[in-house]
């Protein structure tokens, strides 16, 4: 680390580092290796050298933020503005005495915004533990289960509730995608929860779901990544969390400080980006196409 | 049309109109079709399982002496443990794989085709001499503003606020073209049930007359 | 040990899959596409955890005679009909047995469980009128820029538009193409970069709720 | 409640009525509706149209039963062309749920021109893994398909007798339903620099313009009216014809236009109930 340049002012240490190491980068490999050779018998891409740095330079940041929070360091996040939005149906179903509806999206487990879903089920089944409301969690893909069952019950557990918990209520429906949005919408019209909380990734069926939920009243707050379906949330749900707001939400509940460095790190990434297509825009339009060749995935 | 086939799909034509009840309000006869689907459903995705992933992906690897798929085949079995209040943390280490390796999967993936090429993509040579050029300083305000509003270590206040606001407006003008794209797609869908309808009535009535 | 193992194979597998991008070698990418094959078969097997699931808890309606057991029934009853014509069949060898065309399965498919799918499929373009209907108000500044933008590209997506004003094609393409793409990109970015935020704490063991308590 | 406010808050269930009632009528009495074709629909046809008998096209298609509505009238239609013009074709299938809907397609269409299989057209089959499978193709056909769809070696045909790989074929029509596009353009265009149009869903339109724009697909058919454009070319040039029913995106544009304009009718009466309401508030 010590060969890297040095501000006075620390804050913008980590952003120098970059900028240093991305020069670097483009003098050693001024070929931009563009190469088309057969590279079915060697170990490493040499096209996806660009991919490496990112990936590195990313990864160091996240980790770099993560120590600092871990050593008590305070990092700003402003307030999400989603969470409160949970909160607040949740809220409105405990006082109305009618059940909570949690959908994870239609993925698997192995999907990143799935995981996220369930990192906020377990915080909203800590909300609603206390309260002996049911919390519905209907399932689409056979591996979510155990994960949804083990949130929920932890959930149940940290609030000071295990026997609250009914297992009963994490419900397998079905892996095919209009047969499970059949399923939600029977609990939506049938069992009439108050919050209907929509988080994860969705396909066609995310308007089926809002429109049901905003026929039987309830308070709805959806979340995705899945930009297609963004808009009917939008125009469907009480509250839409966009994008990386479902990730920062995740990493806001689980209420672990050092999980919130991973948002100052992919922020920084966000300013560096913005660096980047500022100058790769400019030297563009200068004619200069090398910086912006470099950026370019085989 | 023969008579068993104007059987079945007057099958299919009774459960089409069973689920477009709904649209009235929640009756039996949805209830009846919303049931039928799932059940159906879940036994078909069944049968897709065991014959495309369960019988070639591993009992035919390991009839052909493939012995290495005896791992998958544990880390599946291992699943079962679920079933056992006792032995519910065996079940742990096939969660580990399957969510290992497709977080490891998505990694790369997500920063080369929703990252680096979008970057790359958005490098576009602006300036204020032609229309073609405007608009892609226009795309690239766009871009840095909605990102701002992605931005979550600044409260959003003053310039940057407004940059952020700019932004969530840049997000409703997209939200609300992906609607207007959407809409005939969907009457598409809704056009090929109706006239699936409308040829079933037709091919009855003349069978019946 | 009892998490540290699964954390353990989480990190290994991950960075494996990572590593592997950066690979171009041919036996290599052959061993990760087995790999890859491995989950598809480990999925197969929860399948039955879904399944046990889905009948533990209509049986228990049932049981119970909880609001529409009956229905429960029709569930679990076209649930085993399928299994059986699908496996049990194809196993003792009965004709119509197994699945595609011109079997038993088959028609069910065909018959019930495509229409029903795409009915319910279809159903969307009830849902997306009345969303509109009841959500495209000039209330707000925001509101209206939704609403407008909708409204522009479904005249200008149908013919009528065009004799409307000659204009609206190009106009609605200059809309998907430059606000439009602009919001996806930056979604996209963001969204990406918190993805994968989310997904190096999982790898690293530095999120493991998905484990569940001890 | 004043009649404005019962024009605002109407009941879900009169737009579902009317939509209904609109789909149906329409369905039934049909009327013709002008059609004005874009660009990059034009540009598709027009290279197929530029085809040479004996020069060889290729066709991805990458979709299943679920959004043939959409999609299946494109297929037939540049089938239907690509015949009329004596250029041969190579298929491919990329989609689990496709390869017995593409044999149908294929197999009805020679038949209407004659065509022999092996001969005037070669159908690979499928393979999984879109992305292996374009980038194995792109070497050559016979790594990921060393027979076609009936089990014939392809060197023992003879319209693959001369072809290695994407170097032999004019252009790559991608027709599809889901992600495959994406492979078709990074692998065989990137990659291989083969000239590559698409064919899309409604949905999937938007996310491809940027790729019209970059020059990476040289047309692009999207969604229902994006085929109903390609069949009003077609139709007029006497490759399909009305009386055959060989016209199926077209036949649903009249269904398409009412019931936009019912859905937009309903947007302004809300605004309308809510504007006034508020005024008289």
């Amino acid at each position: 680390m010590i060969i890297f340049p040095c501000s006075k002012a620390p804050r913008y240490r980590p952003f120098l580092r970059v900028v240093f190491l991305l020069i670097c980068i483009l003098l050693i490999d001024p070929s931009w290796s563009l190469a088309q050779e057969d590279l079915t018998e060697s170990w490493f891409n040499p096209n996806r050298v660009n991919m490496l740095v990112f990936l590195v330079f990313f990864f160091g940041v996240i980790i770099y933020f993560i120590r600092r929070a871990k050593k008590g360091k305070s990092l700003f996040i402003r307030r999400i503005a989603g969470l409160d939005a949970i909160e607040e149906a949740v809220g409105r179903a405990t006082e109305m005495g009618r059940p909570v509806l949690f959908v994870p999206g239609i993925e698997d487990v192995n999907q990143i915004q799935t995981v996220a879903a369930m990192i906020i089920l377990g915080n909203v089944a800590k909300m609603v533990a206390g309260y002996d409301i049911p919390l519905f969690v209907p399932i689409c893909r056979p591996f979510v289960v155990p994960v949804a069952e083990e949130r929920v019950k932890e959930g149940y557990a940290s609030a000071g509730r295990p026997d609250a918990y009914n297992r009963d209520n994490v419900r397998y429906i079905s892996d095919e995608q209009f047969a499970y949005a059949a399923g939600v919408q029977g609990i939506m019209l049938r069992d009439k929860p108050m919050a209907n909380l929509l988080f994860g990734s969705f396909f066609a069926e995310s308007l089926m779901l809002a429109e049901t939920g905003f026929l039987t009243g309830a308070i709805q707050v959806a979340g995705t990544a899945n930009i297609h379906q963004l808009p009917f949330f939008v125009v469907a749900c009480d509250y839409t969390i966009i994008g990386e707001e479902l990730f920062a939400t995740s990493a806001y509940l689980s209420k672990e400080p050092k999980l919130l460095g991973s948002l100052k790190g992919s922020d920084l990434a966000k300013a560096v980006i913005m660096g980047i297509l500022a100058l790769g825009a400019i030297l563009v339009s200068f004619g200069v196409i090398e910086f912006k060749n470099w950026f370019f995935i085989q | 049309m023969g008579t068993a086939e104007l059987i079945w799909n007057g099958v299919a034509a009774f459960l089409v109109l069973c689920i477009y009840s709904f649209l009235y309000k929640d009756n039996p006869f949805y209830k009846f079709a919303e049931h039928l689907v799932v059940g159906v459903s879940a036994g078909y995705f069944a049968m897709i399982l065991y014959y495309n992933a369960f019988l070639p992906k591993l009992i035919h690897p390991l009839l052909a002496g493939q012995w290495w798929y005896i791992i998958p085949g544990i880390l599946g079995l291992l699943m079962w443990a679920r079933f056992s209040r006792k032995y519910q943390w065996l079940s742990r280490p096939t969660l580990g794989f399957v969510i290992g390796s497709g977080a490891g999967v998505a990694i790369p993936l997500y920063l080369q085709n929703y990252v680096i090429r979008q970057v790359h993509a958005t490098m576009l040579p602006v300036g204020f001499t032609s229309w073609p050029l405007i608009t892609n300083l226009l795309i690239i305000i766009m871009v840095f503003c909605s990102l701002t509003y992605f931005y979550f270590s600044k409260q959003h206040k003053g310039a940057f606020g407004a940059a952020a606001t700019f932004g969530i407006w840049t997000l409703m003008i997209g939200f609300g073209a992906g609607f207007g794209m959407t809409v005939m797609g969907r009457v598409a869908l809704l056009a090929e049930r109706v006239v699936f309808l409308r040829d079933y009535f037709a091919e009855l009535l003349s069978a019946l007359f | 040990m009892r998490r540290e193992i699964p954390i353990a194979i989480c990190f290994l597998f991950g960075i494996s899959f990572i590593l592997e991008y950066f690979i171009p070698h041919e036996g290599v990418l052959s061993i990760f596409e087995t790999i890859r094959q491995w989950a598809i078969i480990v999925i197969a097997f929860a399948y039955v955890l879904g399944i046990a699931n889905l009948l533990r808890i209509n049986y228990h309606v049932v049981q119970r005679k909880q609001r529409d057991w009956p229905y429960k029934i029709i569930l679990m009853a076209s649930l085993f009909f399928m299994i059986t014509v699908g496996i049990v069949f194809d196993i003792l060898g009965v004709g119509l047995g197994g699945i595609g065309e011109g079997t038993i399965f088959g028609w069910v498919y065909y018959h019930a469980q495509y229409p029903l799918q795409s009915t319910m499929f279809a159903l969307l373009a009830f849902f997306i009128a009345s969303a509109a209907f009841r959500a495209f108000r000039i209330r707000t500044f925001q509101a209206s820029l939704l609403a407008v933008t909708a409204l522009f590209v479904m005249i200008g997506r149908v013919p009528v538009g065009e004799s409307l004003w000659a204009g609206f094609p190009d106009f609605t393409e200059w809309i998907m193409n430059v606000p439009q793409l602009a919001g996806k990109r930056a979604i996209m970015i963001g969204a990406a970069l918190g993805a994968i935020s989310t997904a190096l704490k999982v790898l690293t063991g530095l999120e493991r709720t998905y484990l569940g308590g001890e | 409640m004043s009649f404005y406010e019962r024009m605002m808050n109407l009941d879900r269930r009169w737009v579902y009525l009317v939509i209904g009632v609109v789909v149906v009528v329409t369905a039934i009495w049909s009327f013709a509706v002008p059609m004005y074709v874009t660009p990059e629909a034009r540009s598709v046809y027009d290279f197929v149209d530029g085809l040479v008998p004996g020069e060889v096209l290729m066709i991805g298609v990458d979709y299943a039963p679920e959004v043939m509505a959409e999609l299946h009238p494109m297929t037939y239609a540049i089938t239907r062309q690509c015949f009329a013009k004596d250029a041969k074709l190579l298929l491919c299938c990329l989609h689990q749920n496709g390869p017995g809907m593409v044999e149908q397609v294929i197999a009805q269409v020679a038949e209407e021109y004659d065509k022999v299989n092996g001969i005037d057209y070669v159908y690979l089959g499928y393979k999984p893994y879109p992305a292996i499978t374009i980038l194995a193709m792109g070497q050559n056909f016979r790594i990921p398909f060393p027979e076609d769809y009936y089990g014939t070696p392809l060197d023992s045909l003879p319209m693959m007798r001369n072809m290695t790989n994407f170097d032999n074929v004019k252009a790559i029509i991608n027709i599809s339903g889901g992600s495959g596009t994406e492979y078709w353009i990074n692998y065989a265009n990137g990659r291989y620099n083969a000239k590559l149009a698409i064919g899309v869903t409604g949905v999937m339109t938007a996310d491809y313009y940027p790729f019209l724009q970059s020059g990476q697909i040289f047309g692009l058919i999207g969604g229902m009216k994006g085929a109903a454009e390609y069949e009003y070319l077609a139709e007029k040039a006497g490759y399909i014809s009305r009386e055959k029913d060989q016209l199926w995106a077209s036949k649903s544009m009249p269904i398409q236009t009412t019931t936009h304009i019912v859905i937009i009718l309903f947007i302004v009466i809300g605004n309308v109930g809510y504007f006034m309401s508020k005024r008289k508030k």
